[in-house]
């Protein structure tokens, strides 16, 4: 390998990048736990879906677009390694090969557009979903992520290297990101049949603690991986987040105590998601004492911001937009106070002497994505509604989506499930499509 | 007194329970079952084979009334529980002989 | 970075933190699909908030008692650490950052107090519990784990830095340590309404098995990352855990097969994780057919104690003694017989030809940690009991814990679910609290 | 440590071998979702069966017959390393200790058998099948795993070392040869009672999408790992991997849509599946657009492939031949049209200039493992049947494996769970076996 | 009209759904039921102690038909139903005063 | 002969098993229901909205006796549900016409 080759750094970002990977399966079940049972399986594949669909694209043209040199004033990657091209094995990215930094970063952008669909559960066409996340890696990941995590001595992303907004892991390029693509879309497809009146209570929480013991583990590969080295900012980045998370899951659970009288699990679960979504911005520039600050502000403050949905009116179904636009801007802009200047960066936030100048930045960085990506967002779930529809029937959506969109159901645990439908003996040799069904289920 | 069980598509539970709680009915019996009619079920693939999934989920409720009651309820049940689609459902009487509150002991309409 | 710092032990160290994170999921899951079907909730959370509580006292004041410089003759660390005060982003220990060996400590002590749950399932009062891990932690393991982890040239612990007693990663200072701890709180709390009696049947052993799997995966991290390094030690740790945790799984279902004539799930899982404690301690001691034997025997000897709590009537609903406890000690006793003077550690056992030495060494070891462990926490058991109260009412634990406690149930799978149950139209916007039930459900 | 160790190498295999161990309870849910929920458990045992079996029997003698010096002409290893004698502690293989690479190999002679167990769901004895993957494992893995992974300068395996059939990570020594013995052992043991007629749905899709994401997990350490240090090479197959299996599951799930007219989930778990199988042999050889298109062309031919089954009346339940014999055959063959020459190896495929020659070595791997597996498979699977008996009789088959095989039920969702069974008060003090029950329930 | 109702081996459901419908009665209701009786259970085993599940699943069917028909849809329900082994199940039927079919609100034998 | 139906407690299924075993009668089909009635049910919160579930699990028996035998069974049957607290549940009777064993296709009380 090239001289400045680390094996210790290129073992560490490989493993974070399978640990990212893991994470989109993480969220499916974190998701899938809260749906109905009818919409299980359409909630898994929404996350799933963009592990093929967004590696594909990564590979033709979103590595090049996000992590191409500079094209345009900071705004875009340049066409450079379309189809991967130019990409040795080994050629160095830092102390790494750029295959493996290629493949941390692809993991990112996966992750991305899932965590939108926990907004839009129960109701959107799969097809128009998969279309979706096409368009919005296109228009919007690939060129955020650009901005925010390309750097190249001043002439990288315009936010990021240009103009010193401080994000570690993606606060602003994941989280606010997703959160306000998620209200986008929510908003343009509307309310679910029922919402605020039925309960749609989770269907498994054992699925959603799952989900969110997955999501923290694989979570210390998204923030201490992105130190991109196995350094003392690596270690830094690893305990704040394990301190944020533990914390957030102590202020959601005290907040909901306290309003509702019950520690319940789905707080739990919840809350430490809000806390990793919170430090991954923060985890490279905070003492640890300043993560457990951050944890708790995130926990406490998202268990309340996800009740806004009812008041103002929004079918958010699984609080993308209370957890991950809200912890993402929280976690964004307490960097502007807890910024010690001694951990992964040298500016300071207000508590340590640094003045508003970082807080000024965080605050543009986050206005700055909340808005792109909810503008287009908005748009393209608006096109794609008014030319091939985006949300199903009323009838699918009250018989499951599972059953009209994946012709499958979730789970069969009747000890009588052999007889409890029947095959027909034509099915398989022939191929031959059954006669379809003459009236949805309801 | 009458035992009165009625199938019905599982969404019309609500209006079902709030009709009979107006008409002054306060307690009821539920069971989740699945239904074989005119109504046809779904299809379902799996690994590359078509399957019928022809029972559907219903609703099924059991009500003891009053004979006074009975015929009055029938309608309210029928009522709640429509929605004018195919498969929603049957209900039908039959007659109860004795009728026992286990908590009291209480036998016959004291029992409802 | 510093001289002597390798980024390779380094990425071990911090990935190996991340596989130890797990378990604690991982045993909730354990538990979780152990208990019936009213309290999986209630499991799952009493393992979570470990995470939330013992991350934040670590950086407080844990990592400070358990690693801070010697301050009374190896019984506990200074206060010099406290809030993590003086750990630089770059300080090493060893041949990696401060912050990735204190991460991986943490772990050690959110996994602990997570073990002793198992032993009172069902019926113990969710703050109660919150109150007890944070008090555990601070009097029983903290000190206990510098007793035993904290090495500084005879400056160190008493157990194991000054007399010798070796616990490569954990026996005493984990597993005996919550296995007693279970024992004196079930002690404390009671037995479960039906014990004996009632089949109280897991409800669902494929969450136990995934519990087993995780748990299992994450030990290399235990136990090849106690190495604190990616190097031969690290190695044959690894490979002994394998190989004990393989051969208990065998031991446990051949006991079962003679015993009750069937080879059970439970049991794959549960020998599975006997062997995981037994060469937890030895892992750094022993050759490869050393642990064969371990594993073997852990396995058998496992299977047979965990009927011991019928016969004498005490309750640990989970089999926390029978497998920690006890699984705990034979490997620590073991290492008394197979060290081979060759692998991590120089002292020989009885068939390697150093005498019984080593072995008098690992019986006080058990002993001490096991007398300490019993004592303060039946006291502290007792405590709680008398102040707060530990124990739910018998309505509740009859009603199941998830509901009362939690306000919440575990699974909805009915396809009629919205039905089921009815949201009240004013729930969320306001807040306000619906009336609270008349009687609970039984 | 000795020269020429890399701590960043270690800390990489120690992790994939982690990683590779996983896959095995991965693979276990992988199936346990797709069965009834009477035969759950015992599909899970089936797998988790090999990590006892087989751990045990690579420290007596596997690691030695496959990776022992060649004994004789590139068919098989020597007893040199019998009991793991003569591996110290810090002896290297390459540059890392032997003890990393032992634990790394071992996790692959465990996944293989396990792969095969879903060609006999439901029917198989709990007994015999343990005896059939510890003769299965002697007889054929450890002997193909020498010819196809055991290099030695021409010295030696007779496949990959002497007659350069590339095979990164398995292709036919793990796909192909569980694949086959599949086949084998599912036309012994005759079809399930209702193949055909009873739709046998899987009971649980989320368990199959847990399995398929904790597979795809794993399968970076078994491919990105097989690199054997954390260089270009690795992260090269990490990429390719990656590549390859988002692109199958597109490929997958199209031609569903297009033959059936829905995205199913089982199609997008499994199309991630055959992906990871096809890239498995290929990923150290082919570019990251080469991966692309093997991807595609797997998860297209393999979505076809499965219902050959049907066709040609063969009950391989699961559909081990269907992805992973027909994956891994397509996998190894298109590196004779991929290898491009310059990633891991020299050798260039057809489309690369490099002509039909290797090609026709992998032709030949191809067939010398499906041959040789599926010949020794079947007179195994003969020689149990006409003995001890393989499958289990017809009534046991409709009662459900788990219960008489395991004496479990796999869930008790039941809330009125404790009181549909009665314990008898004898059970456990005195341990005297109730009256065994008269008649098997049906 | 009477109400027949079956508790019969789940595995037989389907055999009887053909049964009845080649009798021309094409809809049912089902629920999953446990039955106790002379046929067994059996014993399952968890850490170190064995219970004995003395409940055997059961499929529960409920037919609703004109008095004219009860007669021979007992006898081809049984038929359809039988095994021959013990835990067959029994098959009872109770008169039944109104059926209204929800969707029309006809009464009667219409309402079947 | 009588169909005696009762909606209990669960956890009382045990001793209504072995009362009705000690009375002499040895089956029963049992169905898992959910009741509805003066026992209210409990609150839960999910994601900062509380909802009640007013639906008690309740287990719904089922047994076939012979009319002589009706009524000291009601009293077996409500002894042994008997918790004295409100929700204990109702327990009906009503006559049966026919009774088939499916195994032996003998009727009425020989099927018993
Ligand atoms: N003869 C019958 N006996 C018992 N239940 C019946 C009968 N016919 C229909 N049902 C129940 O009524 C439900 C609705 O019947 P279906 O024929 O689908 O629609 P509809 O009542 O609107 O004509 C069925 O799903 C089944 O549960
Ligand atoms: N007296 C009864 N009342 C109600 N259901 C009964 C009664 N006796 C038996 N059953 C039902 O019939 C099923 C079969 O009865 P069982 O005695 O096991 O076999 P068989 O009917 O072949 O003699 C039981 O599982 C139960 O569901
Ligand atoms: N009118 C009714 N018809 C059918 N079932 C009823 C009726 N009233 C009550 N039940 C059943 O009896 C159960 C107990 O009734 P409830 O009113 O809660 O207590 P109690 O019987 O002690 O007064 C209910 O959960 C329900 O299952």
């Amino acid at each position: 390998m090239p001289d400045g080759f680390s094996a210790g750094d290129t073992a560490f970002v490989l493993i974070s990048a399978a640990l990212v990977m893991l994470m989109t399966p993480g969220l499916a079940f974190f998701y899938g736990g809260m749906v109905r049972v009818k919409s299980v399986l359409n909630m898994l594949v929404m996350s799933f879906i963009a592990l093929g669909i967004v590696t594909v694209l990564w590979v033709l043209y979103g590595y090049s677009l996000s992590f191409g040199t500079d094209a345009f004033h900071g705004l875009i990657g340049n066409l450079d390694h379309v189809g991967m091209r130019g990409i040795g094995m080994n050629d160095l990215a830092g102390s790494i090969p750029v295959t493996a930094f290629s493949a941390f970063q692809l993991m990112f952008a996966v992750i991305t557009p899932a965590l939108i669909s926990g907004a839009i559960a129960d109701r959107a066409k799969f097809a128009a979903w998969g279309l979706f996340v096409a368009l919005w890696v296109t228009i919007v990941y690939f060129p955020v992520a650009h901005w925010v995590f390309f750097f190249d001595n001043g002439h990288g992303g315009w936010l990021g290297d240009r103009n010193g907004v401080i994000d570690f892991a993606g606060g602003t390029a994941v989280h606010i990101n997703a959160g306000m693509a998620g209200l986008a879309l929510c908003l343009v497809l509307g309310k679910r049949v029922g919402f605020k009146k039925d309960p749609m209570r989770p269907h498994s929480l054992p699925l959603v603690m799952l989900g969110s013991g997955l999501l923290w583990f694989g979570w210390f590969g998204f923030n201490a991986g992105s130190a991109l080295a196995a350094n003392g900012l690596a270690g830094m980045a690893f305990m704040n987040t394990q301190i944020a998370t533990g914390a957030a899951m102590l202020g959601w659970l005290a907040f909901e105590r306290i309003k509702h009288g019950a520690f319940t699990s789905l707080g739990a679960a919840s809350g430490a998601v809000a806390g990793l979504v919170a430090i991954t911005p923060a985890c490279g520039s905070v003492s640890m004492l300043g993560a457990l600050a951050i944890g708790l502000i995130a926990g406490a403050i998202c268990a309340a911001a996800i009740s806004l949905k009812y008041r103002l009116g929004f079918d958010d179904s699984l609080d993308v937009v209370g957890v991950h636009a809200v912890g993402g801007a929280i976690g964004s802009l307490l960097i502007g106070f807890f910024a010690t200047g001694h951990v992964g960066q040298t500016a300071r936030g207000l508590f340590y002497g640094g003045g508003a100048g970082q807080l000024g930045k965080q605050a543009m960085g986050v206005a700055v994505v909340a808005v792109y990506s909810f503008v287009i967002s908005w748009l393209l779930g608006q096109a794609i509604q008014k030319t091939i529809g985006f949300r199903v029937s009323e009838d699918v959506e009250v018989a499951g989506i599972d059953q009209v969109e994946h012709a499958e159901s979730a789970y069969d645990f009747s000890t009588v499930g052999a007889s409890l439908s029947r095959a027909l003996s034509s099915h398989a040799p022939t191929g031959s499509p059954v006669a379809t069904k003459t009236e949805v289920d309801a | 007194m009458k035992l009165i069980t009625a199938v019905i598509k599982p969404y019309r539970l609500d209006a079902v329970k709030e009709a009979l709680q107006a008409f002054g009915v306060d307690g009821l019996t539920v069971t989740e079952a699945s239904g074989y009619g005119r109504q046809r079920g779904h299809t379902e693939v799996y690994r590359g084979a078509e399957y019928t999934v022809d029972l559907v989920p219903k609703i099924r409720i059991e009500v003891l009334v009053e004979d006074a009651d009975a015929d009055q309820l029938l309608d309210v049940l029928v009522k709640a529980a429509w929605t004018g689609k195919i498969g929603d459902g049957k209900v039908w009487s039959v007659p109860v002989e004795t009728v026992i509150r286990v908590r009291t002991g209480e036998r016959g309409p004291d029992a409802l």
